[in-house]
């Protein structure tokens, strides 16, 4: 970033990519709508780690987060309401080469998707997933989602939402092969970018859940925190999300905590000193799925008319 | 379920043909063909005899076609009706194609599972049933008593009984007769039909190396299994006054022999295909057993998803990498599927989808037949989703179509989706040795630099059809959506754009429906009734339809393979005949059921294609039995039609 | 989507009349009827305006029909042609039963939403266009540049345009005038409609007392809207030189307006019903709102659940509990109900599944307009599932049409599938104020003991109804299964089971065609040309009709309510035209495409099950522009078939 | 139990359910299948809460498992696979007279079924959840089940199930809105029925996870504990589930556990102290989503009728 990457210590034929190289149409979400920090997040950390952009994949479901990937210039799948993992998935089968970015909501993953989430964090294949949390469903305008506080008036519960919402960070946290889970907040754009970059360089299932502004139906959801930062509590530890001194700076509150303690990450989870906002859970020796599913890629054609020869002998008669 | 780790044939092996002990002089009938049953309590082996019974018969050069008799629970009640698990084989001297009429021998370990082949209609007078009589000695008085009934009941129902001491001649070689009296029996069918032992010792001794790798004391149970097979065999020579002798086809190519699913495994890695994305539903999931137990070997991979939604969610993500997978299920997993079938649509993400259909609605009869998913393959999506839709109707096709499905679901980009069923799933059959062609592979993925200045779905505007980038290929930068979308894949809400869309979907299926030729006729091209079909009904339709020109009816068969879009000519073929009628295994009104009248009736499902397809007046008989149709219940189905057709002339 | 919290439709009051100061001498015509736009970014309010102005229209006693016009986005950019938001108002002095063709005036707060409409062929030379003028002095040089040249585009076009201080004006009564243009707009519209403007503040009052309320200063808030509207009325007064007067409707009933998912959701109250559960979606999800807003004043719950297939699964929970319940879905939705209403067919639990339709395929066209779910309700299902489906073809049917399905639902024991569209979800029209029922609502629920020797599935040979057994009845124990079963609910395997259970199924549905009675023919009973159609089209088929007979052409039309099963005597009347045509919203091959003929036309929906029913050739004319279809387009289309069966005769 | 149950309490008219009344027919599971024990338990715990038979209801998704209903004598629904749970929040939802059970089993709840496990945990409706856990997909015949353990062999991972099993226990444990937790194995009866028994009496979403045997597919998953008890533990605590003192015998392993200590059930969850057996957890005051979903029930039809009228004369013009 700010002129660090050495240009001349590339090869001549490789380009530079700009942030032009990953922006994609006018982005379309209301004034003031979180997913645009993500977005622009998301372009840096692209031109930052110099992803080419036809190895790059953003993945989603349906929502207004969803729209991501229209916004890039990178290959994009815009699927089906909380389906954006199984795909993901199989698009990691084959592909150890493609860098794969998932886009999903509160609803997308933790509602209608949420069989395919627990699964996915289970399977470890390597992807970063954002998961835009702004506790409501905003693309359908203004239904309670499963994050959505006790109380919280929307549509379908005028009257306020009729029980707790629930944790993902928790969730996660809870699956076993679950090897990353942070948690970082759109409106902090150091944080959200070191926090992503983290996720990228993780070798397996990186797992982000960012709490997201939507000025449209929760314009009180985190405005609390925006104005208050001390409800947050900033994790850090060497091995931790390092946003350099200037981004601590404006976490009053912070708890040491190392990421390899899983134990002690579930009690950070319960946000009993402070939402937390870093790194909760990492662990690179996980094993992962995507090593399995891509354990075939060697074979050739021979291997595979072997195959049929030998098998089809065998049923001959 | 056959075990996929022990393939019902072994590999040829050219070692000495033994000469067996003659035994009694008996006297030895040639006849064209044979059906035989043989059936026990579920755990005692009788699918394992049948299936290698199967095999001598097609390594003895006949046409074969097998029928899995499935019992309901896994492990259910010893010496009860539903419990019968077994083995059909119908054997011939000609091509053999379906599982036939009533059995002419049924051995069976028991009275009662005897009265599971009653309910299923598979005796009948004349049946000869070899029995195991260890029951009319049986510890327990009424056990004795049920015997010695069933006894008499069967003589009254005609059977040809022939008591035999199964399992006391089994306990001469094992003590868990269990575990024996299958390969006695199995020697015993030997006898009876005159096979060769030499080939059935080699089918035993492959199939319990296998086997027995897995549990580790190979020599000695392949010993004592061939014990059996002998003991069984000589006591058939001996024990049998008429035997039977059924001469080879004479065959032009050499043949396989296998399952259905079995041969949609082979024929997925025939096609090329790398991933195949799985959640287990009966009757599909062994297609993925066989495959997994072989399927790395090619450098394959099996994904069992959480649930069918994910595991078509996978394929889709596979496919727009660049590898076209294919996804294998049944009826309730295709209801599952029927969200992201339309984005495949939509999106134009090719896709092999092979439905095993079972009998429904709902969870229905998950064991058994039936051909009721037609109309959801077509119509499942909410929205047009334009899609191909083929057929299989025999064990072949489900080898070649899976091939051919996936060339067709790249060339076309779009999902294609394959009907099999129960009955080609878990049934065996003879065909000719594929020989590969490189044309099969799918071609390696392309990730060269996306020509510049082509869009993402460039659409040939008379064809529709476009090709698409890969991630990989710079330049081809898109964002697929399912969104209505334009020639960039840009979100589009304009009508003119969602009408083209609309249109270049739909035209992609008429364009190939132009390269396909009309099928063809099976019979005079012209006469009083055609029958048509499609999927495993084939074998059925046509020996009815033989049957009825034996006796100088002017009958007629058509099958389709394609059902969407449909093989063209129909409605001129139809015109020839004066009256054409579908059979098909699904539901459908009878005209003269209360409040049914021709306008308000039900038809059977391809029924319901052709005639708004055609407006020929087409009638339908259709019957949902859980099993497959016999011959002879066509045959008379079709009779009455052609009485009624003659009263009324 | 029209705040739930916010009905447009005010109480009536009784204020005594103030007498508006009258303006300059104009010109005042009266005319049956006018079609009304206004449009402005998304955000600036034109939604409510139109929605006052429907109501005060309607209130004037005129038929009105509105259609949203809904941007893509949620907040889209600020004037952009695909941000267009708004309303159309068809008012006139006759019911009115469809939006109508071109509009006649068109108001707009910035040019650039005017392209949104011209992009929609919303209007045609002659309209006339009332536009802020504030973009002339805007500080940005490119937006005065851009404003003056859609100006003139707008002149060449032939829109006589009137350039409005729109703005300018509602400065003077607030600081944003984002949220005072709709109201001053409203005004002026009254002046230049004649319309009643104490109506109007009434309307105005109402609206903005419930919102208030929530905001809570309702006081300055309903005052500054009522001082916008006093202002717009006048400036129109002393604006226009000609004004227009359209006379009321002559009703004789009392009436009520309101879009068609507020009428699912009053229906949903008028059943009986206690449960509905659901997953958002849109067009659906309002209908969902409304009921949220009241539905607890009748003790009824809204279960908003994981996701649709949950949603569906807890409404089964709750039918089989005795509480017969809704889902309102759209086409996604359906598609992942799938599974489970082959369920709900196969055990025969009752239940209201409503479908309001979407375009598609997969996400398609969220928020717009088609009638492409017709074969997925009707053959969506793996296997046999047979259902009643029908088709609500006005806001007044969407109301009464939930009454009858539980009605059907619990008499038959099946589900049934209400197909509605966004057109109607969305669209306000006003029917004849319902008469409450006592017969609407369900019988409680049944606790007392069950007969004993009734199983619980005693099916009527003659019409296969059974009655069912609720939890919680001594001795009605049984267990609901979606396996295959017998009378008694026991998992059955035995083909005449299995035949039995799926023509009990079956013959339900034919029972109740029987009780049907043939459509109404909309003309003369026989001629030239039949349009038939189903779902929200009726209107505009009708009035395409209406012109075609104005012109002596021998034109009917037939609108089919049921589609399964459908109504009786189709074919006789089909019989009675020399052509017959479907007009429906979904897609079709039209003849001259590449490869098509009539053989391998892939027809409209209702077409195809027509052909195959009654064997008739229907033609169709099908479009699929996500926005209702215009009489005129589908007059236009009529014509040219009526032409080239007199080319041809 | 045993004569504890005082008849000649009861008023005359009040019928005496003896096993009889919730038997059904014949079991069809393989010999030795541990559901046979989980049939019998169940039976007895109807017997002993004398629970009307017409005023039970038995719920299951699909598997050898979810045959379960059809061979009590209750009302049964034996629906789609993985859908148990969304069907017996539904008969809930209206109906708080029913006593409603579940069984379910590992693939049925936690692999296709999910989605409805997590959030079926976080309405807390009242209801006792069986979760037949078998390790493996019994009725569609031996494959990898998510809670098969790592190298198990299936026919679909015949060289070994790829990745860990996940564990239901810290799975559910981690939703908000928890409120009982228990697990217990098939092969103590007593144990089994004091857990029944104390899932029975809980005031919310009681989720039993059963250790089951499958003789036929995973003989050997639970073996080891039955050979050697020491390795599990018995949680003990005067809030747990008690079994008896002959019960507590059977277990050599005990570990003191206050069920009210989420924390300390999230450790024991994770076995580091041996296979937990008894109650993880339990909270008596959740909010129970039934309350609100049964709350119009006492509306009549003149409530109804009101609100129709009122409504429609709303939208009168
Ligand atoms: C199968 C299906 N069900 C429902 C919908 C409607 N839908 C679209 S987005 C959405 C929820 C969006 O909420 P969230 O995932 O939180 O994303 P956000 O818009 O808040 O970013 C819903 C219910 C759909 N498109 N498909
Ligand atoms: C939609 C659907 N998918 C798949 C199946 C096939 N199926 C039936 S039971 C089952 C899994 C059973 O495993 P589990 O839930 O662990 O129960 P168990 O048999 O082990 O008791 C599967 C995959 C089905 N019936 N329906
Ligand atoms: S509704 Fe909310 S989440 Fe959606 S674009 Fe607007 S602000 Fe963003
Ligand atoms: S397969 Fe296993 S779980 Fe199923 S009945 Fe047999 S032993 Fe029980
Ligand atoms: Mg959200
Ligand atoms: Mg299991």
């Amino acid at each position: 970033m700010y002129g660090l990457k050495l240009d001349w210590m590339e090869t001549p034929e490789a380009p530079y990519y700009t942030l032009e190289d990953y922006t994609g149409p006018e982005a379309r979400w209301c004034p003031g709508c979180g997913d645009f920090a993500v977005l622009t997040a998301a372009q840096r950390l692209c031109r930052d780690e110099q992803l080419a952009p036809e190895k790059t994949v953003f993945v989603s479901g349906i929502g207004c987060s969803s729209r991501f990937p229209h916004y890039m210039k990178t290959y994009g799948f815009h699927g089906l309401h909380g389906r954006a993992l199984p795909v993901a998935c199989g698009i990691r089968a084959r592909r150890p080469d493609l860098n794969i970015f998932v886009a999903t909501g509160d609803g997308d993953c933790c509602s209608i998707g949420s069989a395919h989430w627990i699964h996915a964090v289970r399977y470890n294949m390597r992807m970063v997933v954002m998961m835009f949390d702004n506790n409501v469903y905003g693309l359908t305008k203004n239904q309670t989602s499963p994050t959505s506080p006790e109380g919280l008036r929307t549509y379908t519960h005028p009257r306020g939402a009729p029980i707790e919402g629930m944790d993902p960070l928790q969730v996660s946290l809870a699956v076993r092969g679950v090897s990353f889970i942070a948690q970082t907040v759109d409106f902090n754009p150091q944080h959200l970018l070191a926090t992503l970059t983290a996720a990228y360089h993780h070798p397996g299932f990186a797992f982000v859940r960012i709490l997201q502004r939507c000025p449209h139906y929760t314009p009180r959801a985190f405005a609390p925190l925006q104005e208050n930062p001390s409800m947050m509590s900033l994790l850090v530890h060497p091995d931790g999300i390092d946003g350099g001194e200037s981004m601590t700076r404006l976490f009053p509150n912070r708890i040491e905590h190392d990421p390899s303690d899983l134990r002690g990450a579930r009690v950070i989870a319960e946000a009993e000193q402070g939402i937390p906002v870093g790194l909760l859970y990492k662990n690179d020796s996980v094993p992962r799925y995507d090593h399995a599913s891509a354990s075939g890629l060697s074979a050739t054609r021979e291997d595979r008319v072997k195959l049929l020869e030998q098998q089809l002998d065998w049923f001959r008669i | 379920m056959a075990n996929p780790l022990t393939p019902a044939q072994a590999p040829q092996t050219s070692e000495k043909t033994k000469q067996p002990k003659p035994g009694k002089t008996a006297r030895i009938h040639t006849v064209s063909q044979r059906i035989v049953e043989i059936v026990s309590d579920s755990g005692e082996g009788a699918q394992t005899a049948g299936q290698l019974f199967g095999s001598v018969c097609a390594k003895a050069g006949n046409g074969v076609w097998t029928v899995e008799i499935i019992p309901a629970e896994i492990e259910p009640p010893s010496r009860s009706r539903a419990g019968a698990s077994g083995n059909r084989i119908r054997f011939s001297s000609q091509k053999t194609r379906n599982m036939g009429d009533k059995a002419d021998v049924v051995v069976a370990f028991n009275d009662q599972v005897v009265y599971g082949r009653i309910d299923d209609e598979a005796m009948g007078p004349g049946t000869i049933l070899i029995i195991d009589r260890k029951w009319r000695n049986h510890a327990d008085e009424n056990i004795r008593k049920a015997y010695i009934e069933s006894l008499e009941d069967f003589e009254k129902r005609g059977y040809d009984v022939r008591e035999v001491p199964i399992e006391a001649e089994t306990l001469r070689f094992t003590e868990n007769p269990q575990r024996g009296k299958n390969m006695w029996a199995l020697g015993l069918l030997c006898a009876l039909f005159s096979r060769d032992i030499e080939h059935a010792r080699t089918q035993v001794r492959a199939k319990f190396k296998r086997k027995a790798k897995v549990k580790g004391r190979a020599d000695a149970i392949i010993e004592t299994n061939l014990k059996l097979l002998d003991s069984g065999y000589e006591f058939g020579l001996d024990f049998f006054d008429e035997r039977y002798e059924i001469p080879a086809v004479p065959w032009k190519e050499p043949r396989v022999v296998m399952d259905g699913n079995a041969a949609i495994a082979l024929g997925t890695v025939a096609a090329g295909i790398e991933v195949c994305s799985m959640y287990p539903i009966t009757p599909a999931t062994s297609a993925t057993h066989y495959l997994a137990a072989m399927f790395h070997k090619a450098g394959g991979f099996i994904h069992q998803a959480e649930d069918e939604i994910a595991a078509i969610g996978f394929a889709i993500g596979a496919s727009y990498a660049g590898k076209t997978p294919i996804t294998i299920t049944s009826g309730p997993g295709i209801a599952l599927k029927t969200e992201f079938i339309g984005l495949a649509v939509m999106a134009e993400i090719p896709l092999v989808i092979v439905d095993v259909q079972r009998g429904g609605p709902a969870t229905g009869l998950p064991t058994k037949v039936e051909q009721g998913d037609l109309l959801a393959a077509l119509y499942g999506q909410p929205g047009d989703a334009p899609k191909v839709v083929m057929a299989a109707s025999s064990i072949g096709e489900c080898f070649h179509f899976v091939i051919t499905a996936r060339k067709i679901a790249e060339s076309l980009r779009m999902p294609v989706i394959v009907l099999t069923d129960a009955n080609l799933a878990t049934g065996q059959s003879d065909f000719p040795l594929p020989q590969f062609d490189e044309d099969w592979l799918s071609p390696p993925i392309d990730q060269s630099p996306w020509e510049e200045g082509v869009s993402p779905y460039a659409w040939d505007p008379e064809t529709g059809v476009s090709r698409r980038p890969i991630p990989g290929q710079p330049g081809g930068m898109h964002v697929l959506t399912g969104l209505a979308h334009d020639e960039n894949s840009r979100v589009a809400y304009e009508s003119k754009i969602n009408q083209q869309g609309m249109r270049m979907r739909s035209r992609k299926v008429a364009a190939f429906a132009s390269t396909l030729k009309p099928p063809k006729i099976y019979g005079d091209e012209e006469g009083d009734l055609l029958v048509v079909g499609w999927g495993a009904t084939r074998g059925t339709i046509e020996e009815a339809v033989d049957r009825l020109r034996a006796d100088d009816e002017k009958a007629s068969a058509v099958h389709l393979r394609f059902l969407s879009p449909m093989e063209p000519g129909l409605k001129d073929i139809f015109s020839r005949f004066k009256k054409v009628i579908t059979v098909e295994v699904n539901y459908s009104d009878d005209l003269d059921d209360p409040f049914i009248n021709e306008e308000n009736r039900r038809y059977g499902q391809l029924a319901r294609l052709l005639r708004s397809q055609t407006l020929v007046d087409i009638d339908c008989w259709t019957r949902v039995p859980g099993k497959p149709l016999a011959p002879g219940l066509v045959e008379e189905a079709l009779r009455k039609k052609l009485a009624v057709m003659k009263g009324e002339e």
